[in-house]
């Protein structure tokens, strides 16, 4: 209770900084309106999504096919007494909000693989990455309670050049063979490779990427693959976290805004273009 | 305690930085530099860190004898770009660019390369007519493919057009749709981080 | 070990492309209209405009990279403007370099007035969002290492505003780094990418956040045609990347005959 | 034969191995492979960000604002010492925090609003037909969006729009495929010509 006041209070100042700023019109620059309007609108929608009671608690997240082999991949790589490899791809730095959302499957992960006492490894392109995910996951394993279990050697940086780490990584999945590897993150080219060479050793894959290009690969290469938001929305379906949930609704609150948006700007621009009249042009941001 | 301080300090930055952008003052985009500074400075502390793990780790594989050679050649090939690099420096035609260009240049495109390896053995393998998505996907595929392969005749007119108008129209929509999914679960995700919602990062806890 | 299907599937591809390249043919390609649009844009600059050519890829995609930017760089030359050169992987710093030196110096350019390079920054967000508040404190330094007021093409150019576009050559998504941060200062992007990346930069091409683009080997052939050159490393490709299209229909159909005759046994 | 042409092609077929199975070859090349790029990492890293921005400005220029990112950075290294580690945080809380501050309105502008006011356009034609391309593209962007729709089961109408946003997702796999390959095919190319012209001068 005390941190959701402090978060309260902290969105209050949160607020009234940004407040401060646009009331100085020196210190504002207008072209940015329709985004800080935009933000502001999200910001609310996101405060009375986490906030208010009731929207809160009824809410629950359609099934996503993907999340629901989360726990079969786990269970399989225990009974098979081989490691899970999880990597977040190449493609991301942790202040990108996908890797976030990839920190957050992963405390989920590891606590289970604590708990089933499952070898978790987790190789990455960037130091700051690593610092991160080996204190999420030394933090699940604690949580879990089996703090000894915890290995940070098995969270390691690879190296940063792109292929060096696909080289490193694909070394890894053909001598360790994983029975299951999550692809969750930010990934670029070495998407493929990686999927492939998992599937030679055959394990059991689990992706997901806001990538859109490498989708593609992950649809055609691996068993289960969240597409885009669905990551983000992982992460509250696994934990049940209802805050997370909560910014769920809150996406979904503005989808529907967006979809009334362009129907509504969509009517309008059809009739302006047919009768030259001088409707269109306010949805130009 | 210290969890307190981080977290008060995601949030000032957070607040920062968010609200600089909507502004056009000078000490608005000085303030953006510098954090953008800060940046790449604790990256490249973290560096330290990252190369430290590795060296750690290989040298304590090379004294317990897994795998030897290898882990020696990779503890070589990491001290050999340093010192390269203070003695000649790294300059065109400096022998740590050699490095870079005959070594680890030819390595890294060939790891690429083996994505057409890769690639055609997932056409093989995944590209079933299972369902109807399965099979959209397939077709799509398909088309673009043809489309972008010399075959003499008329073939040639077309299928160019009908697969671009495939890639500008419903393709680019689908692609527009994932985009604006992913501005509003990354929005929500960072305004969660910025209030403190969001601590996984800082190792769970509530 | 024994031989697998996928082993058949690698050795084939290799024994194909090596075949067709070592016979040698060129093919002729007929001009997309989005490649006339990158032309065109080039052609529209004023001549002298700096022109900021940013290296945000990997050496590995090299074999795609540098037919375009070759192709892309020699416009800029024969149009006189004048690129600065940058790289926001590092390992784009050297070949970025190389490629615009060697390009220079078949037009007779000299470093310093026609063209620059001022060399890597780690940290891409920031380095894009730096440069648009002042690149000269973003590299007090070029690649060679003389003082960023010291190379004459540079003096007055202080951030984006003095920039006639960024052209971004990438074989990933940088490029959208370039229009979501760069975007805010207004300044015009356009595009040498990879194949692979093409789709990706649709809608920002339709939504006009991109200028122009030119997109792969291809790309870079019907470049070369519009440059009137023959010879460059696009139209060379172009009869192998053929084959290996169909090839891969090939293996499309065939997994899907094996698919449909093993259903077809177990039902 | 230049002796990097020989080098750089020796290390080309050293990873192509892998391609029949995992082998001492290919094990050797990309442990060279791992360490020399760790190595030009840390090089360019510490004269282009180490160099250039922190120390020559603060030590040889005095610029003292500096101070701050440095004990920033130094505190990355209080994780070598296990009861000092939780400095790390502090550091990593700016990198997060600011790196959300920034995201929020640039995703918001790049990737949701700027993609909706491409997406209106009118439906009609002058002349008063349709346009297949602008109705295409509505329908594509609004039952995609269904998809993403988390809050309710795709049942009913929800479940027929989210349907048909799979369709459409599925033409934009295919067509991203069909590109890809271009793509990776074309580094495969290209790296045939460096096997068949500059290492086995086979072709000129």
């Amino acid at each position: 209770m005390t941190s959701r006041l402090l978060a309260a209070v902290h969105l209050c100042h949160f607020i009234a900084a940004i407040a401060a700023t646009v009331s100085d019109p020196q210190w504002f620059d207008t072209a940015r309106l329709p985004t800080l309007i935009a933000a502001l609108v999200a910001i609310v929608i996101v405060i009375y999504t986490t906030y208010h009671g009731s929207t809160r608690d009824k809410f629950t997240v359609r099934r996503i096919a993907g999340l629901e082999a989360v726990e079969e991949a786990i269970g399989r790589a225990t009974e098979m007494a081989r490691p899970l490899l999880y990597t977040p791809g190449w493609g991301g730095d942790i202040q990108r909000p996908t890797t976030i959302a990839s920190m957050n499957i992963l405390s989920q992960v590891a606590a289970k693989t604590a708990q089933y006492d499952c070898r978790l490894v987790y190789p990455t392109h960037d130091p700051v990455i690593m610092a991160v995910a080996q204190e999420v996951v030394k933090s699940s394993y604690l949580h879990a309670g089996y703090p000894d279990r915890y290995r940070p050697d098995d969270i390691a940086y690879v190296t940063s050049s792109q292929f060096g780490y696909a080289a490193a990584v694909d070394g890894m999945i053909t001598r360790l063979k994983p029975a299951s590897i999550f692809l969750l993150g930010t990934f670029e080219a070495e998407s493929l490779i990686l999927a492939e060479t998992g599937n030679s050793v055959g394990a059991i894959q689990i992706a997901g990427t806001d990538s859109t290009i490498q989708l593609a690969f992950f649809i055609v290469a691996c068993d289960y693959t969240l597409i885009g938001e669905e990551l983000f929305a992982a992460s509250g379906y696994l934990s049940g976290d209802r805050s997370i949930l909560a910014s769920v609704r809150a996406q979904d609150i503005m989808k529907v805004i967006i979809g009334l948006f362009l129907i509504v700007a969509g009517v309008l621009a059809t009739i302006g273009a047919l009768y030259g009249m001088a409707l269109s042009g306010w949805w130009g941001f | 305690m210290d969890r307190k301080i981080a977290l008060v300090a995601c949030f000032a930055f957070g607040v920062v930085m968010f609200a600089q952008y909507f502004s056009a003052h000078p000490v608005a985009h000085q303030v953006n530099q510098a954090v953008l500074e800060y940046w790449q400075i604790i990256f490249a502390f973290a560096l330290v860190l990252g190369v430290v793990g590795f060296c750690q780790t290989n040298v304590t594989q090379v004294r317990k004898g897994h795998d030897r050679p290898y882990r020696m050649a990779a503890l070589a090939g990491f001290v050999a770009m340093p010192l390269l690099a203070t003695f000649w420096g790294i300059k065109a035609g400096s022998p740590f660019l050699w490095m870079f260009e005959n070594v680890q240049a030819p390595m890294q495109s060939t790891v690429f390369a083996l994505l057409a390896f890769f690639v055609a053995s997932a056409s093989f393998r995944g590209f079933r007519a299972r369902s109807v998505p399965a099979t959209i996907l397939l077709a799509s595929a398909l088309l673009i493919l043809l489309s972008r392969t010399w075959i003499p005749g008329s073939m040639s007119n077309w299928l160019p057009d009908a697969a671009d108008w495939i890639r500008n129209n419903p393709s680019m929509a689908a692609r527009r749709a994932i985009l604006i999914g992913i501005g509003l679960g990354s929005l929500t995700t960072s305004l969660r981080v910025i209030v403190g919602i969001e601590r996984t990062w800082l190792g769970g806890g509530k | 070990m024994r031989l697998q299907t996928r082993h058949w599937v690698f050795a084939s591809l290799f024994v194909l492309i090596a075949v067709v390249m070592a016979s040698g043919i060129r093919l002729s390609v007929p001009v997309s209209p989005e490649t006339q649009r990158m032309y065109d844009f080039i052609d529209s600059l004023p001549a002298g405009a700096v022109v900021l050519l940013s290296f945000d890829h990997e050496a590995s995609s090299l074999p795609e990279i540098q037919p375009i930017t070759r192709a892309l760089l020699r416009h800029c030359f024969e149009h006189d403007l004048r690129p600065v050169g940058l790289a926001l992987l590092a390992e784009g710093t050297a070949i970025g370099y190389r490629l615009m030196q060697t390009t220079a110096r078949e037009y007779g350019k000299e470093y310093g007035i026609d063209y620059a390079y001022l060399g890597f920054k780690p940290q891409y967000v920031a380095a894009i969002l730096s440069m648009g508040e002042s690149i000269s404190a973003t590299f007090p330094q070029d690649y060679l290492g003389r003082p960023y007021d010291s190379l004459a093409l540079l003096h007055g150019v202080e951030n984006y505003d003095d920039v006639a576009a960024v052209l971004s050559i990438a074989d990933g998504s940088f490029t959208t780094h370039w229009m979501e941060y760069g975007g805010r200062y207004g300044v015009p992007v356009i595009a040498g990418v990879t194949a692979a990346m093409v789709t990706t930069y649709d809608p920002y091409l339709a939504s006009g956040q991109m200028q122009a683009m030119v997109g792969g080997l291809r790309g870079a052939a019907e470049y070369e045609k519009l440059l009137g050159r023959k010879g460059g490393g696009g139209a060379r490709g172009m009869l192998a990347q053929s084959a290996a299209h169909l090839y891969v229909i090939l293996l499309i159909i065939l997994g899907n005959v094996a698919y449909f005759i093993k259903r077809r046994r177990s039902a | 034969m230049e002796i990097g042409a020989v080098i750089a092609g020796l290390f080309t077929l050293a990873i192509l191995t892998f391609l029949y199975r995992d082998n001492p070859v290919y094990k050797m090349a990309e442990s060279l492979l791992i360490g020399v790029s760790i190595g030009y990492v840390l090089v360019i890293t510490w004269s282009s960000t180490l160099v250039d921005l922190l120390f020559e400005p603060l030590f040889a220029q005095g610029a003292l604002s500096l101070t701050l990112p440095l004990l920033l950075g130094l505190m990355m290294f209080s994780r070598f010492h296990h009861r000092m580690s939780f400095l790390s945080r502090i550091p990593i809380a700016v990198m997060i925090g600011s790196g959300a501050g920034v995201a929020i309105p640039a995703m918001l502008e790049q990737r949701t609003l700027k993609q909706m006011s491409a997406t209106v356009m009118p439906l009609l034609t002058t002349s008063g037909r349709p346009d297949p391309a602008a109705i295409v593209i509505l329908a594509g962007v609004l039952t995609t969006l269904c998809y993403f729709y988390f809050s309710r089961e795709h049942k009913g109408m929800l479940g027929v729009a989210a349907k048909i946003g799979t369709y459409f997702l599925m033409i934009f796999f295919g067509t991203t495929f069909g590109y890809t390959v271009m793509s990776r095919m074309s580094t495969f190319i290209g790296r045939m010509e460096f096997l068949l012209t500059d290492f086995l001068r086979l072709t000129g």
